[in-house]
């Protein structure tokens, strides 16, 4: 079962290795060492956010806002940055900015019971224009040098400091929502909200931490955005919310909530943020951007709700049939009934 | 009375919105108690325990646990002070596996909680695969993960809501042996069930919810059957089930005509079925919960692919046919799961009963007749004198009776020859249950055939003209006449008799 | 049916719509006290014009939704209808009314689709919608490149008699949109509330096994829902290329978050089986009428009209969800057995 | 001539860029501000947070019903916005147009940054000016260039590389275009990043990338410092704001990229809308005089559009009067 748990992941990872292949094959200067490690430090932002939208989706719900978090995020800080404020104290207030954000969330969708994607399609919008008012549409540029460093500093050989952070933070997001009793919470409360109650789990509260961890991931990728970009325009970040759903379903997890894992959204993050990249090595130009974009999507999750359903269909089968079989060894053994 | 009663409910109020549900209850429970509560759908005995259990919260009065006051109201401070519930439904988490569905909340260690529950399970004598998906349980398993849950959690207060509505009969049976033993380890239990056998078998006190209050208490060694049934009843209440046995004609198989046969038909869950159901008739079709009954019911239906077999129809082939086909051949079906498969919550009682007729040139053509609908409804409504406020309310908020009417009045709009009725008054009170039995007389009187699967063996002895019992997925059985008895009814569906000696 | 007038006027009363048709009294109160210009019917009128795409949409989204799903793909399928006319007409040669009905039907094919992924195969409606928005989006870049005329020319020059489609003004002042959209209007409003076909929308959406149970090809009835979003579609696609007169792919790629909040302020339930074709169109045009009038009345620029759309969404639904939280509704209660009493 | 020319005060001018929030137009706004006090007009600056030709009609005619006297518009398309620019001429609004123009029937005076040739000869000049300062021989040596913009539809950028690219055919045949379909990255500044990080390397070999697009050169440079690059090892160029490109050319990224200065073409282009909805005529060879900017001289449409017919009055062309090449040296001494 385990094993058949993992192997969802497995099945993206080897989609993504299938990918990379293909673009190695029409192009081999994609297959390089360096090139490939730089698909996956770019993926970095998208990874982040991923596993925050992860989280919403996982209680079974939606969080169509972390676009605009991701946005405000990154231009509250980077104004800040600008002008010389402390790099700390920048950081926290965008962490801050997120955590608010996503306790608002949370409090619409697990305290007043509104409907996620209506919710958060408001705060989106409210976002948006915030970030227009809090900048009267100017571009934020020239940030300080040496917080761009932050992101292309390396560890080992082109590794980026921040792959490797955000590659560990992962794991350890992973272990705690597998291992902890609190982190099994998430999953379980998307899984069956009104049984997770029965056994005494904070439905609501474990909601909200969801939003909040949403939230403050978004914001969290903000920051990361705005030293990888290096400039923040007041469009950033929009279109990020759903290509983050889109890396969550293409990293096996259900929208319909407690399936899946933050590995996942991370092995889906990195193939949504590297299809550019791909259609660049293939020449294709951007023109096909969004066209492979939905053919990705729609066939892998077709394939994979059909697959799904197949097997389910034929467990079923199967336990019917043996409970008939089981009939005819009643006959000939005289009932197994004491 | 013992000192201090391990849980002491004091005069509880609660209301959903205008609707007031309890009014009042007042409830102890000891160490070593098996307290029955019984009491007609929607009295309100689900809503009190999910009071007790911290889910819902109560508008006034006060809960007791040990002589402490109870001042959280939440599920976790419930749970801590050692009460238990295994809900009405069963609330798994589908994706998770039984092992990781038992253990959920535990403070402790997986491999430590992992030997316990082995124990557990040993000591109970259940067979359950861990790594097995809930979701792919069936309910009867399912309530024994439940089960499994809090006996676990060593809860000294255990509530079961209907444990055995979908358990076998071997699951009821240990189900009742676990009971026992928990009771001898002093722990207090309260048992809510529709079944009044039930009641004597395995509980100390009962207890009767009705209208919100509980009028009636006491030591089961206090009541008889028929107190408790009177209890049950408004007080206005008549005996309508005398009349039915008597009004039954007999059925004239020499001069009558099978409506409906099936030759060795099979699918998934059942194999080489083959019976006939006549002209006027009610074939009961016992058996066990998993018996593979509604899986017959719903693959004729058109809901599951036939693997072998024919289905006739008044001597039509409808084998393999769509749903819409089948309808439209002159046949019909009402779901056992009623919430699932038959109701339509938040539509209105119109829409519910017309539901099956919108293939139908009446309701229109293309624009939907509603005089027609009106008519067809209210038809109905006045024939199973169904309670409701008007035709536009919604089906949802009706008590769980009225809406099997609802259900039934639209298997009967298609004016079908043959209906299948499948556990017809599953969780139904005792009031609405009378009901529905004198629209089945009545419809078999008019002529309608009837094949009716039921797991409730009185049911089946009540309404059927003749049984047949089902086991594993097979015939393996037909009674008619003196033959329809409770023992030989019970032995053949466990599969204890053979075929040749039934049919003698 | 066995309701008196008066009853039926009650229930109205307390109806949702009317909620909405008081939002809509008070916009024109407010920006008309602001600015009597809102109130010229010739500008009024004419504002309309800009966002009738989106009100047509949301009629038929409305199906969709219903049923239980949503569909976030109508935007993209916009630009492609656009795209489709200008290059079949401009490339192919194609009479501007053939070319027209065959983005329609393509719009259709892609709506077939979408809904059969999520009706036959079992995959969530949000998921196949977000990827058919990528992909017809995609497709609508494509066709462009078929295109004679680089693509950053554009396609123009349709014939007037096209473009009157949506230019032409009734008695001078009412725009033919307006009348494209009340037609459809009645239409959806028939189509879903008065025929067989709605009612088994309605059904679907409730309870699908149920459906099932009772005959009803409860997958035909979703994919068609989508069939029929993606053809409004397309026809507001239609309307809009006659309106600009240039073919674009681009068309109503940020049409989505309006139409979904257009379809929900309407009373649409979200997990279906409840909805209304009337509160779709009246939220679609309250929506419309504050992005039209907060810019005139209150020289609110259209980069922040994202703030104050986006706040009427989520006071309308919190505050609807508070009517029905246990605590205000507990104080609804007791608010009214005091007035009983008193 | 047009020495009594009748004063522009008072006049009220809807300035609408192609797309609000973008570092092009907000510069131009803040000029078009600066220099509306000065003259006395007031400039109200309307637009949307998208660039679509819908989002762009619906502008117009919140422009028109607001009752302005003119409107100075960046076009996103030229036959989408045609019939809202008609229907403005109709409410006797006087409608110009600057960055991107519309069609000629449909405006009076466009405030043009120079034509195709001018643009796209400067783009691929301070290319090969770049490859000289780094010691490569731009006349001989086999150069391998590509171009990096926004999108193939925006209509002024195409213009400009089709130029560029007849420039380098004329001038510089040893040059290789590496990508003859270029590599766009829709004004998204991500995606800038991502595909400039991809351009380098696909192509590690590639000397020269043109930007003519102000989210594409900045992307294209940070792409190029995440991936250790300046600009002794590529030479990157384009047209971009001053201020969004001088932290990148303080590190050591560039040596050199150009504009028009944007400010003073938005302030002209609502000068010369207010100019005419005042009641002032103006025909080809006119000049008109723009306090604390200079005279400009109204020219013929042909001049930007090959074969463009210009109508008798008030209708033209006005050139800004140069255009800028920034480097290190005078960077500072512009602010936008
Ligand atoms: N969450 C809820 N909101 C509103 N009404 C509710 C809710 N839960 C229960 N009710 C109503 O409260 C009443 C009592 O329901 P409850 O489930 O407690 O009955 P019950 O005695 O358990 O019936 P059954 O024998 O069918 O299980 C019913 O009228 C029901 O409709
Ligand atoms: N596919 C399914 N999904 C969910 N529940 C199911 C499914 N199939 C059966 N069940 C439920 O499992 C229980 C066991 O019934 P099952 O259908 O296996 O046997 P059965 O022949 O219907 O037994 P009986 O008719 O005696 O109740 C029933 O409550 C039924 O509703
Ligand atoms: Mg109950
Ligand atoms: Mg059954």
């Amino acid at each position: 079962m385990k094993k058949l748990l993992k192997s969802r992941e497995i099945s993206s990872f080897l989609f993504l290795v299938a990918l990379f292949l293909i673009v190695g094959i029409i192009n081999p200067n994609f297959l390089t060492s360096s090139n490939i490690v730089a698909c996956f430090n770019d993926s970095v932002v998208y990874i982040i956010v991923s596993v925050g939208m992860a989280f919403a989706i996982f209680i079974g719900e939606i969080d169509v806002s972390v676009g605009a978090n991701l946005g405000f995020t990154a231009t509250v800080v980077s104004c800040m940055l600008r002008d010389g404020q402390n790099w700390l104290l920048a950081f926290a207030v965008g962490i801050i900015i997120g955590a608010l954000m996503g306790l608002f969330n949370g409090w619409g969708v697990a305290i007043m019971g509104v409907p996620s994607l209506i919710f958060t399609l408001g705060t989106n919008g409210v976002m948006r224009g915030m970030m227009y008012v809090y900048t009267g549409g100017a571009w934020v540029e020239n940030l300080p040098a040496e917080f761009k460093k932050l992101y292309t500093n390396t560890l080992v050989g082109s590794i980026s400091v921040n792959l490797t952070l955000t590659v560990l933070a992962v794991i350890a997001i992973h272990l705690l929502l597998k291992k902890t009793k609190r982190g099994r919470y998430f999953i379980a409360v998307g899984d069956n909200p009104a049984g997770a109650a029965m056994v005494g789990i904070p439905a609501t509260q474990t909601k909200v931490a969801a939003y909040v961890i949403c939230g403050v991931l978004a914001a969290i990728s903000g920051i990361v955005f705005s030293s990888r970009i290096g400039f923040v325009t007041a469009t950033s970040g929009s279109g990020y919310e759903m290509k983050a759903v889109a890396a969550c379903v293409l990293g096996g997890i259900s929208l319909s909530g407690g399936v899946g894992s933050v590995i996942g959204a991370s092995i889906g993050a990195v193939i949504m943020a590297s299809i550019s990249r791909l259609l660049v090595f293939m020449e294709l130009g951007s023109t096909y951007d969004n066209t492979i974009t939905g053919i990705l999507l729609i066939t892998i999750v077709v394939a994979d709700s059909l697959m799904q359903r197949n097997t389910a269909e034929k467990n079923r089968r199967q336990r019917l049939a043996a409970r008939t079989l089981s009939g005819d060894k009643a006959k000939i053994g005289g009932g197994d009934h004491e | 009375m013992p000192e201090k009663a391990l849980l002491n409910i004091k005069n509880i109020y609660k209301s959903f919105g205008m609707n007031a549900v309890l009014k009042g209850i007042s409830l102890d429970l000891n160490e070593g108690e098996v307290l029955a509560l019984i009491g007609g759908n929607g009295a309100g005995k689900s809503t009190l325990m999910k009071i007790i259990m911290g889910i819902y919260q109560h508008d006034k009065g006060e809960i007791f646990v040990r002589g402490e006051k109870v001042t959280s109201n939440k599920t976790s401070a419930a749970l801590a002070s050692g009460i238990y519930m295994v809900p009405q439904e069963p609330m798994l988490f589908p994706n998770m596996t039984v092992e990781e569905n038992i253990v959920i909340g535990f403070e402790k260690k997986g491999s430590e909680l992992h030997k316990e529950l082995t124990e557990l399970m040993t000591a109970v004598g259940w067979k359950l695969d861990l790594s097995r998906k809930a979701g792919s349980l069936s309910i009867a398993e399912q309530q024994m993960v439940e089960i499994l849950r809090g006996l676990l959690r060593h809860a000294q207060i255990l509530i079961l809501d209907e444990p055995t509505s979908a358990l076998t009969f071997d699951e009821v049976e240990s189900l009742f042996r676990s009971v026992n033993e928990l009771r001898a380890k002093g722990i207090g239990i309260i048992y809510i069930t529709h079944r009044l056998t039930e009641v004597f078998e395995i509980a100390t006190h009962v207890a009767i919810m009705r209208d919100g209050k509980i009028p009636v208490r006491g030591l089961v060694t206090e009541f008889t059957r028929e107190m408790l049934v009177k209890g049950l009843l408004p007080p206005d209440a008549q005996e309508k089930e005398d009349t039915l046995k008597e009004q039954m004609k007999a059925i004239d198989y020499e001069h009558s005509r099978p409506v409906f046969e099936l030759q060795k038909f099979s699918g998934y869950g059942f194999t080489d079925i083959s019976l006939k159901v006549y002209q006027g008739e009610i074939l009961g079709l016992a058996g066990v919960v998993g018996a593979g009954r509604t899986e017959l019911a719903t693959t004729v239906f058109g809901r599951d692919k036939v693997l072998g077999g024919k289905a006739y129809l008044e001597g039509r082939d409808i084998t393999g046919l769509s749903t819409r086909q089948v309808i439209a051949a002159g046949l019909n079906y009402v779901p056992e799961d009623r919430h699932y498969h038959g109701l339509f919550k938040i539509s209105d009682i119109a829409a519910n009963t017309s539901s099956a007729m919108l293939g139908e040139k009446t309701m229109g053509r293309f624009l939907l007749n509603r005089k027609e609908e009106y008519r067809l409804t209210q038809k109905y409504v006045d024939d199973f004198r169904t309670k409701i406020t008007g035709q536009a309310q919604l089906a949802g908020s009706l008590s769980g009776g009225n809406q099997q009417k609802v259900v039934i009045g639209r298997s009967l709009s298609t004016s079908p020859k043959l209906v299948i009725l499948d556990e017809p008054t599953r969780g139904i009170d005792a009031a609405a249950r009378g009901d529905v039995y004198s629209i089945i007389h009545e419809l078999r009187n008019r002529g309608l055939s009837i094949l009716l699967i039921s797991s409730d063996m009185e049911e089946i002895i009540e309404l059927s003209d003749r049984v047949m019992t089902v086991c594993q997925g097979r015939i393996n059985g037909e009674f008619t006449g003196e033959d329809i008895n409770q023992d030989k009814l019970m032995a053949a569906s466990f599969g204890i008799t053979e075929k040749k000696e039934a049919g003698a | 049916m066995n309701k008196s007038f008066l009853q039926k006027l009650k229930e109205f009363l307390k109806s949702w719509e009317m909620v909405l048709i008081c939002i809509l009294l008070a916009e024109f109160v407010v920006f008309g006290a602001a600015n009597s210009k809102f109130l010229r019917p010739a500008l009024l009128f004419n504002s309309m014009n800009d966002f009738m795409s989106i009100c047509i949409i949301s009629l038929f989204v409305t199906f969709v939704m219903i049923t239980g799903g949503i569909d976030i793909q109508a935007g993209s399928i916009v630009g492609l209808t656009s795209i489709i006319i200008g290059v079949t007409w401009q490339d192919f040669g194609l009479n501007i009314w053939v070319a027209a009905l065959l983005a329609v039907i393509v719009a259709a094919l892609c709506g077939a689709l979408s809904g059969f992924f999520v009706a036959y195969c079992g995959v969530q409606a949000m998921v196949v919608t977000l990827g058919g928005s990528f992909l017809y989006a995609g497709i609508a870049l494509l066709v462009s490149n078929m295109a004679s005329t680089a693509s950053y020319q554009g396609i123009s020059g349709f014939p007037d008699y096209f473009k009157i489609l949506s230019k032409y003004k009734f008695f001078g002042v009412i725009p033919s949109q307006l009348i494209i959209f009340l037609i459809l209007t009645v239409l959806a409003y028939i189509l879903l509330h008065r025929t067989k076909y709605g009612r088994r929308i309605f059904l679907v959406g409730v309870n699908q096994k149920a459906a099932e149970y009772s005959g009803i090809n409860s997958r035909l009835v979703i994919m068609s829902t989508y069939v029929l979003s993606a053809m409004s579609a397309s026809v507001a696609g239609v309307v809009l290329t006659a309106y600009l007169g240039t073919a674009k792919s681009d068309l109503g790629s940020n049409f989505t978050l309006n139409i979904i909040t257009a379809v929900v302020l309407g009373g649409t339930l979200s997990t279906g089986g409840k909805g209304n074709v009337v509160g779709t169109a009246l939220a679609s045009v309250v929506i419309g009428l504050l992005r039209f009038g907060l810019p005139l009345c209150f020289g609110v620029g259209t980069q922040y009209l994202d703030i104050p759309v986006g706040v009427l969404l989520l006071v309308v639904v919190v505050a609807r969800s508070m009517g029905s939280h246990p605590t205000t509704a507990n104080l609804i209660r007791k608010w009214k057995e005091r007035g009983r009493e008193a | 001539q047009a020495s009594e020319a009748v004063s522009v005060e008072g006049k009220t001018v809807a300035f609408i860029p192609k797309v609000t929030g973008n570092a092009f137009f907000e510069s131009a706004n803040d000029g078009a501000q600066k220099y509306a006090e000065e003259w006395g007009i007031s400039v109200e600056y309307m637009g949307n947070s998208v660039a679509g030709a819908a989002e762009q009609v619906e502008v117009i005619h919140q422009a028109i019903n607001t009752g302005v006297d003119a409107i100075c518009i960046s076009t996103v398309d030229a036959a989408g916005v045609s019939d809202a620019l008609q229907e403005a001429k109709d409410a006797g609004i006087t409608v110009c147009t600057w960055d991107s123009d519309a069609n000629v029937t449909d405006r009076a005076l466009m405030v043009s940054q120079g034509t195709p040739d001018t643009l796209g000869k400067m783009l691929v000049d301070m290319g090969a000016d770049s490859l000289s300062k780094r010691g490569k021989d731009a006349a001989k040596d086999e150069i391998k260039y590509c171009w990096h913009y926004s999108q193939a539809t925006v209509t002024d950028q195409n213009s400009w590389q089709v130029a560029g690219e007849a420039y380098i055919a004329e001038n510089y045949p040893n040059w290789v275009n590496v990508a003859p379909d270029n590599y766009y990255s829709e004004q998204d500044s991500e995606k800038a990043v991502t595909v400039g990080a991809a351009v380098l390397a696909d192509h590690s070999d590639v000397d020269l990338i043109i930007c003519n697009d102000s989210t594409a050169l900045p992307g294209q440079l940070q792409a190029a410092q995440n991936a250790g690059l300046d600009k002794d090892k590529i030479s990157i160029t384009g047209f971009a704001s001053p201020n969004s490109i001088k932290e990148f050319c303080k590190a050591g990224l560039l040596y050199e990229w150009g504009l028009w200065d944007c400010q003073i073409q938005g302030a002209m282009g609502c000068y010369v809308a207010a100019y005419l909805a005042a009641g002032n005529e103006v025909k080809v060879g006119d000049t008109i005089s723009i306090p604390s900017i200079g005279d400009v001289a109204v020219e013929a449409n042909d001049c930007i559009s090959e074969g463009a017919e210009t109508a008798d009055t008030n209708n033209g062309v006005v050139l800004l009067p140069e255009r800028v090449v920034f480097d290190e040296s005078n960077m500072e001494d512009y602010n936008f």
